[in-house]
């Protein structure tokens, strides 16, 4: 029974629900904060993100004739909770919910779990708009899957798990007795191809054309509104710190304070950089590129990255 | 406490959907020079959505024609409540000087209530951004009587 | 009594497709009764096994005829039961119970029934002796009776020549992978004088001579045909398609698994060659060229059912390079993988079956929106799709969970970069699986309904109903895996790897021992990644709250709105203000941009699929050549 | 290749935005702007030539009859307006003056509508002492309801009273000051 409690605090409260809310939203106000910075503008408050998801909340929901309800109402709640889950995976530096000894493939699966809900939440609207749109989501995913399997690989291969391989607990070890993974030189191509998936599986500026607003009316998104779509908004915040944090505890773990909250703000304040870093920044200098294009960049430049990581890793070096 | 904040998100954050009646582009221009840096609409949450079902302030340009009324009528309605129309410049209020055209079915009051006119031919974006915060405060004051 | 059941079973089916031919080639009744009865007792015998030989571990063994060995050495025929066998019988059994059911109401709209459920009781009974055999040759006798009746249940709805087409491919491709097999058997008959697999064990064990060697590589090129790995998938494309749906359903549920499990009992237990890192390495290359040729043949198919026979090659590939592994961990997967393919792909199947007697036609670009008329039939299709992309919490994803650790430890303990590659395939293969499952998702069940199929109705009850079984079956079978291993699949893996009690039950004790056979220790396979059932509980608490809050809860004031008025625009979809009018995105428009990046991929792989049989036999000839060349050249 | 790109954005976030404030102040240097027009009532006389020559047909002109003439009620609609200044260019009076007033939101359309009330009395009919005319026709040019008619060959001085609204413009205009208005009826 405790150890029921204990889960539910994990899920609703501190590494889960809660708390992935909480800086998924800090983290989509201060983008659209440093985005507007960037392009000389004051921009929206840091609060913004939490005044569109209540605003939403209040806006009544349209649910289109040729929409199946259950998927349609369903799938951004089954995104929003396999977001929840995530975090209990991905160790903050010492600490992991669920300690396991496998778990970089849950990762992996989970956090195609959103994407999927968007894609049948939006095919389930009915609108040819949304048709166009998850096919494009679908690309992007095939797209960023490559590198970001590479980028996964290499990790793991470095920081050799013992019994099984992919281990995030064997990675926050090795980090902690050898230093952030970042300070390997042979990681860093696969860092910076990390950084690069890190904006396509959010799908921020350059790379959202599966939600491109201006060709294809939102994509997916076209026939949402109220909380549904309020749902999918806090989504999209919240992948964006599930990814930052999987970069950091993949590349830059190996703090320990031994205090659970400090490491927690350190945690926080490490993935405002990277949010900054990769999202924000490309956001702010690059404009939206073709499917094609897109599809393309993944496989040959990033995935090259990745892969040049990898060979160098196996290597030994 | 959580009802008035629900109530005052919904001035905070107004999306904006854009609809071209038959305008002749100078106010749609001027409407996204107001999303520009100089003017930057969005440091008070205004964003331009692809789709009028996340729009919450519906911005109308153009004299209507009538090839373009039927859709308009259409793409009004797809609006979620609470909803606030804005008619930018004089096309939309009077058809403007394409007033008494065959083609043309003027006033937007024939259709649907506007809230917040704002005139101008074109309007500058001082105005625009006045005017669609005037239609933030009155999006809130909707929200605001449903929830009465 | 119960070392009677196996053959029992086995000789029900045979016995109830004399009768079906005879009793009910007019009386449906009659008909339907016979099968389904045969279909359920034959099951029943099986699953009676299951205490014995997976909770008691215990292994029957069987002689026809009561034909006992003779001063040591087997002539009689021999069935021997362990945990490996039972578990693919209980795959077999599962699948054919499930499919006559659906039969009845699916295929009551075609004529010479009669006809039709006597093949498929002698398809189901040979594949059923198939996995029970304990001799080598019986086993060609099965694979050829199965291949038979395959066939000619692949070309049952002969009015279309499409049908008689694949019919034709089938059987030449059948044929050279039988031929195969029987040249294997022989050249193992001469090497160890004794057609019995527990013996000819003994007397190999694990040594290795050039007959053997050219044995083993004929009949893993044999068994290759039979479960469709790259070469020698060529016709398995068309008979799938063509096939009735609930026949497709028997290909991939059990005829596939025939292959695997002939692999995994060579291999394993007759041969044991698992530990050869040559066979590794060549199991582990075929496999992942048949996941990502099928998958990427897949996603450019624009008809349900050839989409899901590419998918079922795929997915077999998956097995192939798990067992291919030689570890437990990779076996485990395997067999977990293959019971899964089972579940899902049968289930995705019926979906397949069920939209095509519900609208006439599985071309996807031909239909759409049907989850509004067939709301059953779509939620167990995306609960198929959703396993099969291996999605948490569904089974498919616990076993390529354990297919990619399997993998990647073989990567990282070897050293060999190799299958840190395959590791990558399979993970991209997976996405890719998605992305072709999302496409019948959007074109078929989702978006717009054309006009003409305005008044499809769902499927009727007996229709539903395997596909509600597989369904759940799919679920429990992701969220209480551990219970699947302890149950199913570690007994199954200790049975591969441990062949000691296999002869010795079989020849008698000491056997082994005398032979030098030794167990391998199978290390229990650790699974921890993640508890389900607190998962679930959380899922469903996490799931009730926000639904409340958001959706029903007092302060929000967004109300859900129903379309009440048929005419309202405000819940027409959105078409930019234009009336509504049909538009559907349908399977061939998706994923523009990826097809356009692989434009010289696909250029080449669509010519190798040219549809000419000379050509496919050419290929399966040229693959078998190899993997005989490859045993020759790298084994040591 | 995004290099300077990024330098900029980079630069762009360690300096103050250039937003301007909000509510914005008045720009400076609006100077030939043309925004919300402004009337004056007492220096209107009536002549209806703003109406005349306005494109979108955005003035009206409404009258009420009182006491020794009528209250003429003249009404700029902006919503309508297009804003080109001819009603201010032809007005002789310079009654119509284009301001740079931009800040014409409004959300009751009537505080978008700028009005003024003219009393006109009543002067009586247009007369001419035909003694004195040299049918030079200034005094039709001039008139803009074309309530005039002057043929300088045959001598002769037509009014078409039906048109005539008393403007007065005619009189102002006459170089022989011959014209004058006659006694109210």
């Amino acid at each position: 029974m405790f150890n029921i409690l204990w889960s539910l605090f994990y899920v609703l409260i501190f590494p889960g629900a809660l708390f992935t809310v909480a800086v998924g939203l800090l983290l989509a106000g201060i983008d659209r904060k440093v985005v507007a910075r960037m392009q000389h503008r004051i921009g929206p408050p840091i609060r913004q993100p939490l005044y569109d998801f209540l605003k939403l909340i209040g806006k009544e929901t349209i649910i289109p004739k040729a929409a199946n309800k259950l998927a349609f109402l369903g799938a951004p709640f089954v995104g929003f909770v396999s977001l929840a889950l995530i975090m209990l995976f991905i160790p903050i530096f010492g600490f992991t919910a669920f300690s396991t000894s496998a778990d970089m493939i849950v990762i992996l699966y989970l956090i195609t779990i959103p994407g999927v809900a968007l894609i049948v939440g939006g095919s389930s609207s009915g609108s040819p708009y949304a048709g166009i749109g998850i096919s494009r989501e679908m690309v992007t995913m095939m797209a960023y899957e490559l590198p970001f399997v590479l980028v996964l690989l290499t990790v793991a291969k470095k920081a050799g798990g013992v019994s099984l391989a992919f281990s995030m607990d064997a990675i926050a070890n090795w980090q902690a007795a050898n230093g952030s993974m970042l300070f390997q030189w042979a990681m860093i191509p696969a860092a910076i191809a990390m950084l690069l998936v890190i904006p396509a599986e959010v799908g921020t500026q350059p790379f959202d054309v599966a939600e491109a607003e201006t060709e294809i009316c939102e994509g997916p998104l076209v026939e949402y509104s109220g909380a549904p779509l309020g749902l999918f908004k806090l989504n999209s915040a919240m992948k964006m710190f599930v990814m930052s944090a999987l970069f950091v505890s993949l590349f830059l773990g190996g703090i320990r304070t031994g205090f659970i909250l400090i490491d927690a703000i350190i945690f926080v304040v490490l993935c405002i950089i990277v949010t900054v870093l990769c999202m924000s920044t490309i956001h702010a200098i690059s404009a939206r590129l073709k499917i094609e294009h897109l599809f393309k960049f993944y496989w040959t430049f990033v995935a090259g990255l990745a892969m040049a990581s990898l060979i160098l890793v196996w290597c030994g070096l | 406490m959580l009802k008035e904040l629900l109530n005052k998100s919904s001035m905070k954050s107004p999306w904006i959907y854009h609809i071209n009646s038959g305008s002749c582009n100078g106010c749609d221009i001027e409407l996204v020079a107001v999303l520009t840096p100089r003017y930057d609409a969005e440091r008070f949450g205004f964003k331009l959505t692809g789709t009028p079902r996340h729009a919450d302030i519906v911005v109308v340009s153009g004299p209507i024609t009538s090839q373009s009324k039927e859709r308009l009528v259409r793409t009004l309605a797809q609006v979620p409540e609470p909803k606030c129309v804005v008619s930018l410049g004089s096309c939309p209020k009077s058809g403007n000087v394409f007033k008494g055209s065959y083609s043309v079915e003027a006033p937007l009051d024939n259709y649907v209530h506007v809230d917040v006119s704002v005139a101008g031919c074109t309007p500058k974006p001082e105005a625009i951004m006045e005017g669609l915060y005037k239609a933030a405060q009155i999006l809130q004051e909707k929200r605001e009587a449903m929830n009465k | 009594m119960i070392q009677h059941f196996p053959v029992a079973a086995v000789m029900l089916l045979f016995l109830a497709a004399f009768l079906v031919e005879i009793f009910g080639s007019k009386n449906a009744v009659v008909r339907n009764v016979i099968a389904l009865e045969a279909a359920t007792i034959s099951a029943v015998l099986i699953f009676a096994l299951v205490k014995p030989i997976l909770i008691d571990g215990q292994v029957i063994s069987y002689w026809m005829g009561n034909w006992a060995p003779v001063s040591g050495y087997a002539i009689g025929i021999g069935y021997e039961i362990d945990a490996l066998n039972l578990f693919f019988a209980l795959l077999v059994c599962a699948t054919f119970w499930l499919s006559c059911v659906y039969s009845i109401a699916y295929m009551k709209n075609d004529r010479h029934l009669g006809h039709y459920y006597t093949l498929f009781l002698m398809l189901s009974g040979s594949v059923l002796g198939l996995v029970l055999t304990g001799d080598v040759f019986n086993m060609f006798v099965m694979i050829e009776i199965m291949t038979f009746a395959s066939v000619a249940l692949t070309a049952f709805r002969n009015d279309s020549d499409f049908a008689l087409e694949a019919g034709f491919k089938y059987l030449v491709i059948g044929s050279i992978g039988s031929s195969m097999t029987l040249a294997g058997v022989a050249l193992l008959y001469g090497q160890c004088h004794t057609l019995n697999m527990a013996q000819i064990s003994a007397i190999l064990a694990g040594r290795m001579t050039p007959t053997s060697i050219m044995a083993l590589g004929l009949i893993i090129a044999g068994f290759g045909v039979k479960s469709y790995i790259v070469p020698f998938h060529t016709p398995a494309a068309d008979a799938y398609t063509t096939a009735p749906t609930s026949i497709s359903m028997v290909f991939s549920g059990m005829v596939n698994k025939a292959g695997v499990y002939g692999m995994i009992r060579m291999v394993y237990v007759v041969f044991r060659a698992m530990d050869k890192s040559s066979v590794q390495m060549l199991l582990v290359l075929f496999g992942a060229a048949t996941m990502f040729i099928g998958v990427t043949m897949a996603l450019t198919q624009h008809d349900f059912k050839r989409l899901l026979a590419f998918h079922s090659i795929s997915q077999i590939g998956y097995v192939i390079t798990a067992i291919g592994l030689g570890s437990a961990l990779g076996l485990t997967g395997g067999l977990f993988h293959a019971m899964n393919h089972t579940l899902f792909k049968g289930l995705l199947f019926l979906t397949a079956g069920a939209v095509l007697y519900a609208t006439g036609t599985t071309n996807l670009d031909k239909v759409g929106g049907l989850s509004k008329k067939m709301p059953v039939t779509a939620a167990c299709f995306l609960v198929g799709a959703f396993s099969i992309s291996g999605l948490p919490p569904f089974n498919g994803f616990a076993s390529k969970w354990m297919v990619y650790q399997a993998l990647y430890t073989r990567a990282m303990e070897s050293g060999n970069f190799v299958y840190a590659l395959v590791t990558v395939v399979a993970l991209i293969v997976s996405v890719m699986t998605l992305a072709s499952f999302i496409k019948v998702t959007q074109s078929a069940f989702f978006g717009q309904c054309p006009a003409e199929l305005k008044d499809t109705k769902e499927v009727p009850f007996s229709m539903q109903l395997p596909m509600i079984i597989m369904a759940v079956l799919c679920v429990a079978a992701g969220i209480f895996y551990k219970a699947v291993d302890k149950f199913l699949l570690n007994p199954a893996v200790n049975a591969s790897f441990n062949v000691t009690k296999y002869v010795d039950s079989m020849i008698g004790e000491g056997t082994a021992a005398a032979a030098g056979l030794e167990n391998i220790l199978v290390n229990p396979v650790e699974f921890s990644f993640w508890n389900p059932l607190v998962w679930l509980v959380l899922f469903v608490i996490v799931f009730a709250a926000i639904a409340l809050v958001i959706l029903y809860g007092n302060f929000a004031r967004g109300k859900v709105l129903e379309p009440d008025t048929a005419n309202d625009a405000k819940y027409a979809t959105f078409f930019s203000g234009e009336q509504e009018e049909f538009s559907q995105v349908a399977g061939s428009d998706l994923f523009w941009g990826f097809k356009k990046d692989w434009k010289g991929y696909y250029k080449v792989l669509v010519g190798l699929h040219n549809g000419n049989v000379n050509d496919y036999s050419t290929m399966a000839i040229i693959a078998a050549a190899v993997i005989v060349l490859c045993m020759f050249i790298f084994m040591r | 290749m995004m290099l300077p790109f990024l330098k900029k954005a980079v630069y762009n976030a360690f300096t103050k935005p250039s937003t301007e404030a909000f509510p914005c102040p008045e720009a400076e240097g609006l100077g030939e702007y043309r925004g919300r027009i402004a009337f004056n009532q007492d220096s209107c006389v009536d002549c209806g030539m703003c109406i005349k020559v306005c494109a979108p047909m955005a003035i009206t002109r409404t009258e009420e009859k009182v006491e020794g003439g009528k209250n003429v009620t003249r009404t700029f609609d902006l919503t309508s307006c297009t804003f080109c200044g001819t009603c201010a260019d032809f007005c002789e009076e310079g009654s119509i003056k284009m301001t740079t007033d931009y800040h014409m939101v409004a959300t009751d359309p009537k505080d978008l509508l700028v009005s003024g009330v003219t009393f006109r009395e009543d002067k009586g009919t247009l007369t001419c002492d035909l003694s004195g005319c040299i049918f030079c026709g200034l005094c039709m040019r001039n008139c803009p309801e074309g309530a005039l008619a002057v043929d300088r060959k045959a001598k002769t001085w037509v009014l078409d009273e039906a048109k005539c609204i008393q403007c007065g413009k005619c009189i102002g205009k006459c170089p022989k000051k011959v014209l004058s208005f006659g006694p109210v009826k």
